[in-house]
């Protein structure tokens, strides 16, 4: 690789390959006050429904031993007040916003894109047909092939901004759904989206979250998006957004020589709100190192 | 930087970190931190503290150990630095007036910067027994503990019989939730209206990113704890819902 | 819980809820001869196939940061050499063995366990319809609830002992996967096999795994067997073996509190040989000592 | 528990543990021990290590630091207990008669203890540079090394072709796969039937019950190197896949 070190996405060449995964850094806005996007090359927002969403009964948050289990439910304000309050806001940031865009049915993918066409800040869609902690929709959604390739169509039919369609690994195959997104005109596949996990307290024979079962985020979940990336990426042609278990620069470049394109940073960047840059910065390093 | 530790009380310490000028500037009363206590990836998220007070160019924190993350930060040495993010949250309205503070356990752990900063006439303290009984000198303290090892013998609603609800313009609340619910039922309507809590929730982010802190919201909804909070005026929150949780 | 502990299993009476997993413990005749089978209720034999199995090339064990990847590929000698040489010794193991039986095709598994039938050794079967590391069968059968059941069947008519159908969290629905074993009459589900996993040289570009992918195994993994086994156990009424993440005694307490019927314990054994006694004693104390 | 640690060259440390008589009764050279080097849940698995030779109540272990196991070993304080598996595998079968002892770098870690109980003629050594290369005092040695920085300048092959192959009724082979391998395919054919090597290959468990520790079988297969081995007789590998591996 020469330098400087590019990365070329959605036809836009960025500085650093590091995508900030969504849920993780909101719209962005928080972390841009604290001069904290520096390194990232886009922000992935929140996730974004039709309707405003309470979330989830809280805990929402609760650590296991070796990582996090999270309930939050795509708790969001609703498209209306995220075009109205968020973007605007957004337009500040310097770096560009891809929208997280989830619903409860096939049809709410399309409504939300189309509502987000109305501004001019989304420089592409993330399409989440993967999440473990709602009841409609969710992994259901992510875990068929058709469902998958429907939603695509919709996506698409609505926009002509590039989207990603965020893979479930917890249900179906993982490489057909990919197919399928690619088939229904994705432009990229985002692998993966959380494992589901759940904690259980012995001694009460309760579950911490309500909802018994949420998504489990870890380091040591490196090598599960490892395979799942050199997988797809190894089906499909269009490009592999990895997410999933990234803590050091060294991640990064394993996920990238498994096949992805750009690499997100999720619970990581909650302990370390500055990691797109500490991470860039150490990954140069270590190209600049090495043979 | 950990520039002191000192176990005040069995499995309770007070630590103090070497910040920039810039930080206390920002730390009022009630704002938070979000430490990273771990050394490793593990347990992965950082942890909340109540600033405690501040001076010259140290912040203090007090803190038990409940957990693996306040375990390590026990055992963590003195001259050892450790990330800290913050000051975070909105903190108390120092309003003018007189103030009476409420506190159950640990929840006293933010009163001595707020007394530092207001008016404070009162102090009532409430715990299981005096080794979790924090002590905050120069105020004017009522205490309470279960096993009646300090102070009276009983709850710390027992100790609003006599409370002149009236002469405190302010009043601050912090501490167990179903502590909290009851102190607040046993409240006459204007003193509630006059009561500021301070929350705790699991954090993931502490800095608004991550909805992952909810508290629930009087009237329906969640209000985030680390952004909208953790201070609370105690008529915004859906009591029953937030008993329901613990 | 009363004293004295006992667990039952496929109707005997157990001290102990611990049961050494496939491939960990070869048919249990080392661990004899050094009286570490103290502990478990029962040993679960490496995979034996119809013919002798090679396995994988070289390397077949790597380590990551956070957990191992085996690529062994079902190395095994065959049913033959199984009945000939290794049940003969097995007979004077203090606990009960479990043969682990994989196939090719549908066909094998059924085939291997008529002739397992002519020992009188096995007390049951748990049949491998998850494995990650071959190219026929494995993953692929435990991802389809048909297949899944036809094989159940077919075991279910060639024997009357007692078997298990170990699933994969890899493909395909779990829960889908665990009612057809059921329907097939199976007599207990393991949940489940290890999840697929790589390891990538970013230097290099290559993986270590000569097969890339293989299955990864992590104490860190427990909270994604703890969802799995308390989404199965609610789907099911036949029992469900824990697998995969298992190195402390609150592990098994937290599984079974989640819905398992006996504790699985693999990767862990390969550190602790004696891991069954260290794991049951803590356990029991942990029990004894909680109100 | 580790009685002594030494880093006898740069990076490379001798340990010596305590262990019970019985250990050191099964310590044949050649065997190995599975080290339990992590302090938690990872590493994941045991480190193995070849036995160097035992004295009294102790075993010693000489190794390098490659990775995190190797690097936590080189760490671990005097005085620490470490669960430790073995006398593991099958060692060399003692014959009788004149030894030669061929070791590549850390491949000579286990001829001390052998050199003790067979009759050693000559050893021959080779390794990268002079940081590398273990001494084995009281026998006559041969070095070699690529950059010249001790003994000869070159690899251990050119070591060999003044060798009297005849004069030995064993010959010892250890080192990196590709180093044996040119070592085997400049013997003549009866040495080559005289000669043991002790293999390496990433381990599971270390005693037999995994199959992760396979070695190339000559005609076909694999041979497990920790029960099976980790000495093999030279003609019993099937040399060219297991190039094929390294
Ligand atoms: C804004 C804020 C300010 C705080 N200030 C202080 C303070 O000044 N002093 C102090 O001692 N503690 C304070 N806490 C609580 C402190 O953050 C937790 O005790 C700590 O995070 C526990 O970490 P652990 O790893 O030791 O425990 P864990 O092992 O994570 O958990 C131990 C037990 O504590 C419970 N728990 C963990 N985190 C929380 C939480 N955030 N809220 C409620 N229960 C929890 C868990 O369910 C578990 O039962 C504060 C929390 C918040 C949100
Ligand atoms: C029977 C046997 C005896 C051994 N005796 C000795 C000895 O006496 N002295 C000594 O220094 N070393 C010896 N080794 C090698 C030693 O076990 C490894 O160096 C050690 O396990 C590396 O652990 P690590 O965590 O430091 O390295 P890791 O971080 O696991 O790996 C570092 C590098 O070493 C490679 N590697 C790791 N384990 C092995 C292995 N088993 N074989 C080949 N390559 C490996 C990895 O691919 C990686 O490139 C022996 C190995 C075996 C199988
Ligand atoms: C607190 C939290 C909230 C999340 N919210 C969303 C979300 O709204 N939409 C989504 O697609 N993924 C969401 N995720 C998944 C992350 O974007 C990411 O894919 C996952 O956590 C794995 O990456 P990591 O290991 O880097 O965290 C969330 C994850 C966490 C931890
Ligand atoms: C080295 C190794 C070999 C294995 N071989 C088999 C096998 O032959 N058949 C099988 O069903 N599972 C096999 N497994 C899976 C284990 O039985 C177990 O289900 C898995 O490792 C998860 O449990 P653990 O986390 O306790 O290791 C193997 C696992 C390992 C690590
Ligand atoms: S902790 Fe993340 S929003 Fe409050
Ligand atoms: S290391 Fe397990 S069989 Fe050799």
């Amino acid at each position: 690789m020469d330098k400087p070190y590019k990365w070329t996405f959605w036809n836009r060449e960025f500085d650093s390959p590091i995508l900030l995964a969504s849920g993780t850094a909101g719209f962005g806005l928080e972390l841009m006050e604290q001069g904290f996007l520096c390194g990232a090359a886009a922000v992935i927002s929140k996730a974004t429904t039709l309707a405003p969403r309470e979330g989830n009964p809280p805990p929402r948050i609760v650590e296991t031993r070796f990582g996090l289990l999270n309930s939050i439910g795509l708790a969001n304000p609703g498209v209306d007040e995220v075009l109205k309050t968020l973007l605007p806001q957004a337009v500040d940031l310097p770096c560009p916003l891809i929208i997280n865009v989830a619903g409860d049915t096939v049809e709410d993918f399309p409504a939300v894109i189309e509502r987000l066409e109305e501004s001019p800040v989304p420089f592409g869609y993330e399409v989440n047909v993967s999440c473990p902690n709602v009841a409609a929709g969710g992994i259901a959604f992510g875990a068929s092939p058709e469902i998958v390739e429907r939603i695509s169509i919709l996506a698409r039919s609505v926009s002509s901004r590039p989207f990603s369609v965020k893979l479930t690994p917890n249900e179906g195959s993982i490489v057909e759904s990919a197919i399928a997104a690619e088939a229904g005109g994705a432009d990229a596949v985002t692998v993966c989206n959380t494992f589901l996990g759940m904690k259980m307290d012995w001694r009460t024979g309760k579950a911490p979250l309500k909802r018994n079962v949420g998504g489990y985020s870890s380091p040591a979940l490196l090598p599960l998006t490892v395979a799942r990336v050199f997988k797809t990426s190894s089906a499909i042609s269009i490009p592999v957004l990895a997410s999933g278990g990234v803590n050091r620069a060294e991640d990064i470049l394993e996920l990238i020589a498994a096949g992805a394109a750009m690499v997100q940073v999720g619970t990581w960047l909650m302990r370390r709100p500055d990691a797109a840059r500490e991470l860039r910065d150490s990954m140069v390093s270590l190209l600049e190192d090495s043979p | 930087m950990i520039i002191e530790k000192e176990e005040i009380l069995p499995g309770i310490y007070r630590i103090a970190f070497e910040v920039p000028l810039s930080f206390i500037d920002e730390a009022q009363p009630g704002r938070f931190i979000q430490l990273e206590v771990s050394h490793d990836s593990f347990p992965v998220t950082r942890r909340p503290f109540t600033i405690s007070s501040t001076s010259g160019n140290s912040v203090e924190i007090i803190f038990e150990v409940v957990g693996r993350g306040t375990e390590i930060l026990a055992e963590t040495d003195e001259g050892r630095s450790l990330r800290l993010l913050g000051p975070l949250g909105c903190g108390y309205r120092l309003n003018p007036g007189k103030w009476l503070l409420i506190g159950g356990g640990l929840g006293a752990a933010g009163f001595p910067g707020l007394a530092a900063r207001t008016e404070c006439d009162l102090l009532l303290l409430g715990a299981s027994s005096r080794d979790k009984l924090l002590t905050i000198p120069g105020l004017e303290t009522a205490a309470i503990t279960e096993d009646g090892s300090s102070g009276r013998n009983g709850l710390i609603t027992d100790l609003l019989e006599t409370v002149l609800w009236d002469s405190f313009g302010s009043i601050a609340l912090c501490g167990p939730v179903p502590m909290m619910k009851a102190v607040i039922e046993m409240m006459p309507l204007q003193a509630r209206a006059n009561t500021q809590v301070s929350a705790e929730a699991r954090m993931g982010c502490g800095w608004g990113a991550c909805e992952g802190c909810s508290v629930p919201k009087a009237g329906g909804g969640f209000l985030k704890c680390c952004s909208d909070g953790p201070v609370f005026p105690a008529d915004s929150i859906d009591w029953e819902r937030w008993e329901g949780i613990h």
